[in-house]
Order: structure tokens, then C-alpha cells, then sequence
């Protein structure tokens, strides 16, 4: 995790960049998904994304992270990524701890522990994926996008299949984490509790194909 | 661990008493000799040094040829699987060298490269690697694409990459390659050491079919069989097992 | 009767076979000959013993090993041909001694008779061992045969036919196992290559062994005498000129033995040689000559 | 597609430059004649009706043969792969028949069923059976699980269980081995043919190694290659993308 | 679907059996995940079940299935399942309308499509699981449990990953199906408002090794 002042201080000298998005059309196939999705994130704000199941919320998420370049447009983004997907993506033959560690090669076995028990798996670092429940997997994921020091962070829909209190832990724990780090966030939610709580601004995906709602939501408790 | 000893030295046994019962059939030990039969001139061949001499020289050329074909395919078959385009413009060449005959590339090899060990080790490579490459390639083509992305999105090195994303993904094709590929690498050899060695199973095999002695074709064949059975349970199980943990756990 | 024989596709027999059938010669003796090509000498005994030929081609001495083990094989002659060593034409060798270190390639594989028979040359003529002193490259006979040519061996020892092919491409004949055996004591006309068939198939037809004989011997004496009879054979013979042609007919005509059975004696005094060079592997059990193993033949 | 096609094309070109490259080095048209010197012996043979009928010969056993070891092979493959049990009990049966060595097998099979078609065909069977299992027993032994109980859970019938849940998982296993699997057929009918038959490629390629005319040779090994090529682009990839259409959808 | 009335017809004669669930205990290696664990579900019965994340939750289910056997006690369970994991465990190599069909023999493609329609999928019947987004594929995975006439439904989250009004569909759709085909019906959710909404009785599962909660929730609303 590394010392937030040190953090901070490099990051700033190293990435006050804009993250620039300017999808202008996805398609798969003949269906057009994505139309037209443009906008920005600065450096340490927290985007919000929602939209109805279907839409391309996935979609644009896997473009900004650079995984999907199959489409018009372009993306500026910074090296350092952590992305949680929707589906937990794991090494199944790594045991819970070298999932951390091998991802994260300057990662110590001892603050692997320490980030594994943040998410409350202190106990399972040695047990494979498989033999973790979803609700384990998702947070083995989270640890995984937590333990390095990112300048963006992509994270979808990062915090269903989790009863209310845990829902509630990992939410303090994004919320600590953004503030020590500072990434710029772009996430993917239903939630729109979740979207109020952490995001400066909220985006709308809408319509077929999809587009950005007219009027940008805009938080209005944070910046 | 003790059962599962007992249900292979059981397995063995039947294997032995089909034997048995196939020979008292033949009734004719020039045809099939009962494994009894076998034990006087397997003791013989075995006190000359004949036996342990020419397995070793067997050995060792099936050992060279097996990491060559295998770090050779693994890296072809991993290339063609992953790209589209070294595989259109690799696939017919990977047709042909599969299906040359063994003979024809066996006798090139040793008019070019001479009559020995390096023209014999080559060309049972040769023989293999396309076999590895296929299975490999198959593999490769299988690979989850969202581990892909997982990893690249992540910025893992290309080693680890290879170590602790890909290779864990093609352990079922390299361990069926790997298992298949002895045995074919091994019946390459037999050919390669008929056509142009002085030394070897293969060498003595054909030596002794020429007498038809089915006898010590069998001494010697079934030689080579034990020291498989045992890198079996010595080192590809134990290995396998360690690999597959976590698909049972 | 039907005679069916199990022949290599290339064989030289098949010289003797085919004038046989083309001639009419199985006819007149009162069987029928059929030939069944197959590519590997191996192919050909595993046909008899498989009851699907009933007689193939092999030498004296394996049938012997075959019969002192149980089988009821009983060989009738075909030729004495044997080998010779040959070395390549701007060789300095003048005899087997100059070999000492050299690199000797051999079609028949450790237990070939005509490398056994020089092994004891060298040992009685220089007080050499041949085994010891140079260094064996087994390989197939095509093999030796191209290798023996491009000059990578120092001495190539390898069935008759390619002997003739590479002498006439330029190779020199250092010693010819005929001598060897004069030498060695041994009776040079012994036939060592015969056909073998099953003695409860010649009994079932009693005068077939006889019949048999008197054909081959018969083609025999044919191509001896007629040019046109060697026409006839040309295009399934292989050569790739007039010289190897030549080569070929005469070599094949010099293997004819003298008439009549299978000197025991000799054969057996052969046999001793044998199982002194090549012992158990070679002969097998068959340390003395098996009895019945010639056909009685006039 | 046309694109794909000339990929290919300049493909196979490039090895016929590297052939006529490598035959003029070598510069012994009895070691490696060029490509044109083959021309004239292939229409020869081909004209004179040899050509089609031992190739026709070799490959209705190679077609015999191929279909009862794949049949035999996946249905054992899959259930040692399954079945821990099984597996245990017949594990050192395929590794014992896995490593006979074909000459073995062939020589008993001839010998037993007697030297015809049917002896051939069960011979080659037998030595590729074990090498499918191997490789199918890998493909089970990695079938997912959750599938599994989801198939259970719903009482999916036996046949589309196996059809729709199993050999979907299989595939890259069952190309991996139908490809590697045709080659090694070939490779064992080359042997069977020259120990035991009187027609086939094998028995000519091996008749014209004895003859030592490495040209005839060619022309019948590169006439298999060249059927095995048309299979492979007529069957075997056009079926290979319609099954593996789902992932790169 | 059938004729809601003459299911229930056949229904009452072939089923009206309670379905017993009697996990003495259940262990991985050394710990012991569930312990004593025993209630019934009365046909027609909607059942939902309640914990925090990596409880045993799955688990249970997955006994109750009969999927996991390895477990101290039994439980009796009539023939005709139907389960929704909580992945959503599609065969990927066909497509979302014979992923219904292949699993119901019984169904017409006709059906199938007006299934496909119900969960919003009707114009995805000729995609891949792949090419679907992750919330259709679990609406696909809802429609292949509706799709049959279950004598007991088991569902593990079915309503994640879905947003709001997508999420409200599928719970009518859900109250539909139970009210036509009247399944025994168990179901693990964490959201407090789907278990009000859907369940008779909701059970919870608590501490380590998890048991039933000694009082169990019974919701007043229904029956
Ligand atoms: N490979 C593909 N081929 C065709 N269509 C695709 C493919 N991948 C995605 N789609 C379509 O693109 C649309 C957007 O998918 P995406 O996964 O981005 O949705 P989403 O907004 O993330 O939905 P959810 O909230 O359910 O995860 C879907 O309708 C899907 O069917
Ligand atoms: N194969 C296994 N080996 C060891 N432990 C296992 C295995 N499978 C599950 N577990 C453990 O059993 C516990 C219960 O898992 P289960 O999947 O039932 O949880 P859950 O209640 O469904 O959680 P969630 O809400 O996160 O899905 C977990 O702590 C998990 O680590
Ligand atoms: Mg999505
Ligand atoms: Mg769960």
C-alpha cells in the first residue's frame, strides 16, 4: 500500500493528466452498442457509471482499461491500472495469497496478509479460489485492485453478491483507499446508494444504441 | 496412498495372468513364450550388461529427444495457438512435417548429418515436434481470454505470465503430449536405431526379430516398459497430482 | 499342388522365381507357383509362419536355429553368393589390418555371417580383433550402401546386390568372404541361402520337394545359357546401367552351388564356426546341425 | 477468406523454394532430388494406376483404423478421466500398451488373426487407442465440475449430456489427438504394411528404401501428405471453426 | 410452462410431500462449515435463507440439491429440480435459446423464445453466453429454471447484478411462476426487501460453524 504523504507526492509529479474518453461508436456485429460515450476523468476524482443490465456498461469499461480496441475512437490512459471485473477473474491454481502476490511482484508475503485481512480473508490465504465463496472471491478481487498503488481504477459493479455489512465494510475500505491513493475511479454500479456515497460525479448510460444521458447527474455532497 | 499400491500391483498382476492365459493358448512359445519363460534370459541379458547397456543408450536418446520435442512444441504450438497468423502461415508446414514418414525424415537425417547420435536425436525430434506443436496449439486456443486481460491490464511480466497464467491453463496439453509423446518418441527411436545405430533396444529388438526369437524381443521391450512404469509413478503422477490440487481441494 | 512364396518385392530370387512361372517350369513339374511380394524380409517369415505362404528364403543357419527350437523347417538350396568387404577406390588398405581404427559399416546388423566369417579371417590370418580394433556402424542396407559410396566408411560389408551396385560404382573388393571361408577351412560351395518350407507341407505332398528343386535348378541352368531369359528379368532388376547390369547377372550366376544335397559335414564343421563367432545369439540352440534339416535331393 | 487461402498458398511455396534450395545444396539427386525431378515419376505412376491403388489401400485402413481407435480411445479416455477408480485399475494397462512397441503388437497380431486386412486394422487400432485415451483422460480429467452438477440437477438425458455438455469440453482434446492421431495411424500402417501386406504406401515406400530410390520414395510419402492436407482443409479445420465458433464470437 | 391448471392438477397428486433438510454437519478438510442445520419446506412453501458472505449459504443450497453428498444427515428432496447457481453456469458453446431447450427436451422453441421474452431476452436467442452481458446471462440462467415445472426451485442470489427496474421484473416474474407452478421454493438472497417480498418464511444462518438462528424470522405478511 506504501505511505500516502510518498504516494501522494509522486503522483503528483507523475500523473496529473486527464483521462481522456472519446468512444465514438462500439459495435459487435451489425448492433451499434455504444454511440458516441465521451468524457473525462481528473486525476483523483471518482466517477460513477450507471445504466440498465445490457446497456454496454462492461463494454466501455473494458475499452477504457484498454482490454476491448476494437472500436472508433480513442482513450488516454494512464500505465497503471487496477481493474475489478465483473466476475471475480482469478488464478484458480494460485492459492488466495500468491494471487495477490504474483500480480503485485512488489507486494510482500506480509502485506498481502495484511491487505487479505482488510477484506476479511485473514484466514483463507492459503485456500484456492474454488475453495472460496463468491462473496470471498469478489473480495479476493478487491484486494487484488487495492494492493497496488493505481492511477486509475476500474471497478465493476464492485460490490454485489455481499450481505449488507460486509457491503458496508468494503465501501469504507474504497472510500479509505481513495483517499490515501487518490486514482482517478471509474465504476460501474446498480446501486444508487453506493453511487451518492463514493462518486464526485455520476454518468448515465441510456438508450440503443447507448449514449450519455443529456444532463450529467452531478453529485452534489462532494468537491 | 497403500490401497491405491495394491490396486496397481493388482492391475499389474491380471495383466501378468492374461499373459499367462494367452500363451498357454498360443501354445507356441515361439509365437508368445509365457512371461516364466522370460525370466532365464532376462537374468542372462541382464548379468552380461548386454541389457542394461543398451537400455541406457536408449535412454538417454529418448531423454534428449523428449525435452527437445517438448520445449520445441510447447513453443510452436503456444505461438501457433495464439496467433492467428503465424498460424495460417506455420499450418501447412505443421501438416506436412506431421505426416512425413518417420523413414523418410530418419534417412535424410542420416545421409546429411552422417551415420550418428546427433543425425539420430535430430531426426526423432524432428519426428516429434510437430505432434507436440498440434496438441500444444490446441491448447493455446483454448486459453481464457479474460485471464489474458487480467494480466495484461495488470501489467504482469512476461515471465510469470507464462509460468502462473499460461502453463497452468495447458498442464492437461502438455501432460497428454508428454505422456503420449515418450511412447511415440520411444517407437521413433526403435526405427531410428534399426535403420543406423550399433547400439540400443531398438537395435537388439530388430536384431532379434530378424532371429525370431519373440523372447528377447519381449526381454528387451518390456525392459523399456518397466523404466516407463516407474518415471510414471515416480515423477509424471507425483507431478500431475501436485498440478491437478486444485481442481479436487 | 499350389506352391505359394513369400517373397521380398525386390528380392533376387524373384530372378529365378519368375523365370520359373514365366517359362512354365512350375508346370511341367507338376505344381503351380504363386509369388507373394512383401517389403521386409521379417514380412515374409512371419507369412509362413502364419500359414498364409508356404515357403519363403532364408539362410541355412536361421533355419537350423528354427528347427533346433522346434519348428518343422527343412531348407532346400538356392545360392552360395556370399559378401565381401569393400572399400572405397582411393583406399590405401591392401588387407584387413589396414582397417585397424577405421569405421566399418554393415548392412546384416552383429550376427551377419559374412562379417562373422571375417572376424575369424582376421583372427587366423593377422592375430586381429576385427570387432575390437575398428569401430561397427550397423545400419540398413540402403544406408551402408549410400554411405559406403560417399566415402564416409572405411569399409562396408553388405548383401551381394549392392556389393555389385557399389563396386560398380567405383568401390574395390578388399577380401571376399569365399576366401576367408577357403581359409578358414570352411567349404566355399556350401549354399548358405535356401528356401525353407514346412515339413508337414512337403509331406502332405510327397515328391514336391524334388519337383521344386528340379524347376529351379532348371531356371537356373536356363539363364545361364540364355541372354534372352536375362532380358526378360532386366526391368525388374534395378540397374541403373549396363555395367551394373553385368554385374548384377554375373554375380547372381557365380552364386549357382554344385547340384545335389547340402554336404553335411561341411555344413556342420560351418555350424561349429558359427557357434564359436556368434554363439548362442546367432545359432540358438542349434550348436549341432539339426537332423532332417536338408531335404535328400539328387 | 481468399486472403486465408493465399496465406497458405505462399505457405506451401515457400517450402517447395526451401526443398529446391535444400536438393541443390545437397546437389545428389539420389539423397534428395529437387521437386521437378519428381514430376515425370508421379505422373508414371500415377498413369500407370500403382500410384492410386496402394495410396486407395492405405488409406481405407488409415480411415478403418482411425475411426475404431478414436471411438475406443474418447470412450476410455473419458471414463478413466472420470472415474478416479477405473483410472486406477486400468492406468498401468495404457501405459504398459502405450510403450509396446508397434513392431510387437503388429508381428502378434499377424500371427494370431493370421496376415490379413483384418489383422492389419485391429493391429494399428490397438497401438492408438492407448495414445487417444491418454490424451481424452487429460481433456476429462479437466471437465468443469459446475456443469457437471447443473446437468445432474436438471436431468439432462445420458446422450445429450455427452453430446452437448461433455464433447463440448472435449473438443480441443479430441482435435488435438484426431490430428496427431491421423499421423501417427499413418505412421503405423507405413509399418503394418511393410511387415505383413502386400499393397499400401507403406510396402511401396519401403520397397523403394530397399531400392534406395529416395524419388519414388517421395512421390508416394507426398501423395499421402497431399490427401492428408486436402482432408485437413476440406474437414478438419471447416469443422474445427464451426466448433470453436462460440469462443471468438 | 404449461397450463397452470393442470400443473397444479398433477401437482397435488404427485407432490405433496415435505422436503426435509437434515444436515447434521458438513466439513472442508478441517473446519466444519455447517452444523445441525435441519428444517422442512412444505410443498408450495417459498423459503428464503439469509447470512453473511461465506457462511455456507452455497453450500447448503448445493447439499440440498444433491449436487454436494458428501455431508453427515440427509435430505429428502423430490425429482424434479430446477436451480439457479449463483453464476451463471450456461453452456457456452450454444446458444441462449438451446441453452433452454437443450435443457427442457419438452420445450418447443416457440416456448422457449416467449421465455427468452419474459426475462428480456427476446431478441438474444441466437447469441453466445459469451456475448451476452453478465446480467442477461443470469437472466438466461433464470429463465432456464422457469423454462420446466420444478417441484422445487433453488436459488442462489437470482437477483444480482441486475438494476432496479430490470431487478423488479424479475421478482414479479419470479411471484408469477411461484403463484402458477407452485414450487417448494428456497432461496439465498441478501437483500432484506426480496426476502419480505418473495419468502413465507425466511431462516438465517449465523456464527462458525453456522446453524439455523436460534428464532427464526417468520414473515407476517403471507400465508
Ligand atoms: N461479443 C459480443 N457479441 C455480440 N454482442 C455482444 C458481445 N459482447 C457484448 N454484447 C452485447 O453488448 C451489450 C452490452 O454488454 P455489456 O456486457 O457491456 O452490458 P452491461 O451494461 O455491462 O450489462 P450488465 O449490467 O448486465 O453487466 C449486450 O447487449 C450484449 O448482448
Ligand atoms: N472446497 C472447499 N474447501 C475448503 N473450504 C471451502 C470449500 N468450499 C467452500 N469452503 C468454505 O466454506 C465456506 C462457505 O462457503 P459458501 O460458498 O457456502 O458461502 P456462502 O454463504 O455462499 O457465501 P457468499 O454469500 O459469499 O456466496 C467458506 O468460508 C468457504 O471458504
Ligand atoms: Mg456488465
Ligand atoms: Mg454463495
Amino acid at each position: 500500500m506504501g505511505d500516502p504523504a510518498t504516494v501522494g507526492a509522486a503522483r503528483a509529479a507523475l500523473a496529473d493528466r486527464v483521462i481522456r474518453v472519446n468512444v465514438i461508436r462500439k459495435t459487435f456485429g451489425a448492433s451499434v452498442v455504444l454511440d458516441r460515450v465521451v468524457f473525462d476523468i481528473n486525476p483523483g476524482e471518482t466517477v460513477a457509471i450507471l445504466g440498465p443490465s445490457g446497456i454496454g456498461k462492461s463494454t466501455l469499461l473494458r475499452i477504457v482499461a484498454g482490454i476491448d480496441t476494437a472500436y472508433e475512437g480513442e482513450v488516454e490512459r494512464p500505465a497503471a491500472l487496477a481493474i475489478v471485473f465483473q466476475e471475480p477473474t482469478l488464478l484458480p491454481w494460485r492459492s488466495a495469497l500468491r494471487n495477490l502476490t504474483l500480480v503485485h511482484p512488489g507486494l510482500s508475503d506480509d502485506d498481502a496478509r495484511a491487505m487479505l485481512g482488510k477484506v476479511g480473508l485473514g484466514d483463507k490465504a492459503g485456500l484456492f479460489p474454488r475453495q472460496l465463496s463468491l462473496g470471498q472471491q469478489r473480495r479476493l478481487a478487491l484486494a487484488r485492485a487495492f494492493a497496488g498503488a493505481p492511477e486509475l481504477l476500474i471497478m465493476d459493479e464492485p460490490f454485489t453478491s455481499l450481505d449488507p455489512a460486509t457491503a458496508e465494510a468494503m465501501l469504507s475500505l474504497t472510500e479509505r483507499l481513495i483517499a490515501e491513493v487518490r486514482p482517478a475511479t471509474l465504476f460501474v454500479t446498480h446501486a444508487r446508494s453506493e453511487a451518492d456515497r463514493l462518486a464526485d460525479r455520476i454518468l448515465e448510460l441510456r438508450g440503443a444504441p447507448a449514449t450519455l444521458a443529456p444532463h450529467l447527474i452531478r453529485n452534489g455532497a462532494s468537491s | 496412498m497403500t490401497d491405491k499400491r495394491t490396486v496397481t500391483a493388482l492391475s499389474l498382476f491380471g495383466l501378468l495372468l492374461l499373459w499367462f492365459a494367452a500363451a498357454a493358448l498360443t501354445a507356441d512359445p515361439q509365437i508368445l513364450p509365457s512371461p516364466a519363460a522370460l525370466v532365464q534370459p532376462f537374468l542372462r541379458e541382464a548379468a552380461s550388461g548386454e541389457l542394461p547397456y543398451h537400455l541406457s543408450q536408449t535412454l538417454i536418446r529418448v531423454a534428449w529427444a523428449f525435452c527437445l520435442a517438448m520445449a520445441l512444441g510447447i513453443a510452436l504450438g503456444l505461438l501457433m495457438g495464439r496467433s492467428e497468423r503465424v498460424d495460417r502461415w506455420l499450418d501447412p508446414w505443421l501438416v506436412v512435417f506431421l505426416n512425413l514418414p518417420a523413414l523418410v525424415l530418419i534417412v535424410l537425417c542420416y545421409l546429411w548429418i552422417g551415420l550418428n547420435e546427433v543425425a539420430a536425436i535430430v531426426a526423432v525430434t524432428l519426428n516429434k515436434v510437430p505432434n507436440v506443436a498440434t496438441v500444444v496449439r490446441e491448447g493455446a486456443r483454448a486459453l481464457d481470454p479474460q485471464l489474458d486481460a487480467m494480466a495484461r491490464v495488470y501489467r504482469m511480466g512476461r515471465l510469470t505470465r507464462l509460468v502462473h497464467v499460461t502453463l497452468p491453463q495447458l498442464a492437461p496439453f502438455i501432460a497428454a503430449s508428454a505422456r503420449s509423446g515418450v511412447a511415440v518418441i520411444w517407437k521413433i527411436v526403435l526405427v531410428v536405431e534399426f535403420l543406423g545405430r550399433s547400439s540400443g533396444v531398438g537395435f537388439k529388438i530388430h536384431m532379434f526379430f530378424q532371429l525370431f526369437d519373440v523372447a528377447m524381443v519381449l526381454v528387451y521391450a518390456l525392459s523399456f516398459i518397466a523404466v516407463m512404469l516407474a518415471v510414471e509413478w515416480a515423477i509424471l503422477q507425483p507431478w500431475e497430482r501436485r498440478v491437478r490440487r486444485w481442481r479436487t481441494a | 499342388p499350389l506352391v505359394r512364396a513369400a517373397v521380398l518385392q525386390i528380392g533376387t530370387v524373384n530372378w529365378e522365381l519368375s523365370t520359373i512361372i514365366d517359362n512354365g517350369l512350375d508346370e511341367k513339374h507338376g505344381f503351380r507357383l504363386e509369388m507373394q511380394p512383401y517389403a521386409d524380409n521379417g514380412a515374409t517369415r512371419v507369412a509362413v509362419e502364419g500359414d498364409e505362404a508356404d515357403m519363403a528364403v532364408a539362410d541355412w543357419i536361421w533355419v537350423a536355429r528354427q528347427r533346433a527350437a522346434g519348428k518343422d523347417y527343412v531348407y532346400i538350396p538356392y545360392s552360395k553368393a556370399v559378401g565381401a568387404l569393400l572399400v572405397p577406390g582411393d583406399s590405401t588398405a591392401q588387407s584387413l589390418r589396414d582397417l585397424a581404427g577405421g569405421k566399418v559399416g554393415i548392412a546384416g546388423g552383429p550376427l551377419d555371417k559374412s562379417w562373422l566369417i571375417l572376424r575369424a579371417y582376421a583372427q587366423r590370418l593377422h592375430e586381429m580383433d576385427l570387432e575390437a580394433e575398428t569401430e561397427q556402424v550397423f545400419g540398413a542396407p540402403p544406408l551402408i550402401f549410400k554411405t559406403g559410396l560417399s566415402g564416409e566408411l572405411d569399409g562396408a560389408i553388405n548383401f551381394w546386390h549392392f556389393l555389385a551396385k557399389m563396386k560398380a560404382g567405383g568401390m574395390r573388393e578388399l577380401v571376399n568372404v569365399d576366401t576367408a571361408a577357403v581359409e578358414l577351412g570352411l567349404d566355399p560351395d556350401l549354399p548358405l541361402l535356401g528356401y525353407y518350407f514346412k515339413q508337414s507341407f512337403l509331406d502332405a505332398h510327397p515328391g514336391l520337394a524334388q519337383a521344386f528343386y528340379d524347376a529351379s535348378r532348371e531356371a537356373k541352368a536356363l539363364l545361364a545359357s540364355e541372354d534372352a531369359a536375362w532380358e526378360a528379368l532386366r526391368p525388374q532388376m534395378n540397374a541403373a546401367n549396363d555395367a551394373e547390369f553385368e554385374a548384377l547377372r554375373t554375380d547372381w550366376l557365380a552364386g549357382t552351388p554344385t547340384p545335389g544335397s547340402v554336404d553335411t559335414a561341411s555344413a556342420d564343421a560351418f555350424l561349429k564356426v558359427m557357434n564359436d563367432l556368434g554363439g548362442a545369439e546367432l545359432v540358438g540352440e542349434a550348436t549341432t546341425l539339426p537332423e532332417g534339416l536338408f531335404v535328400e535331393l539328387e
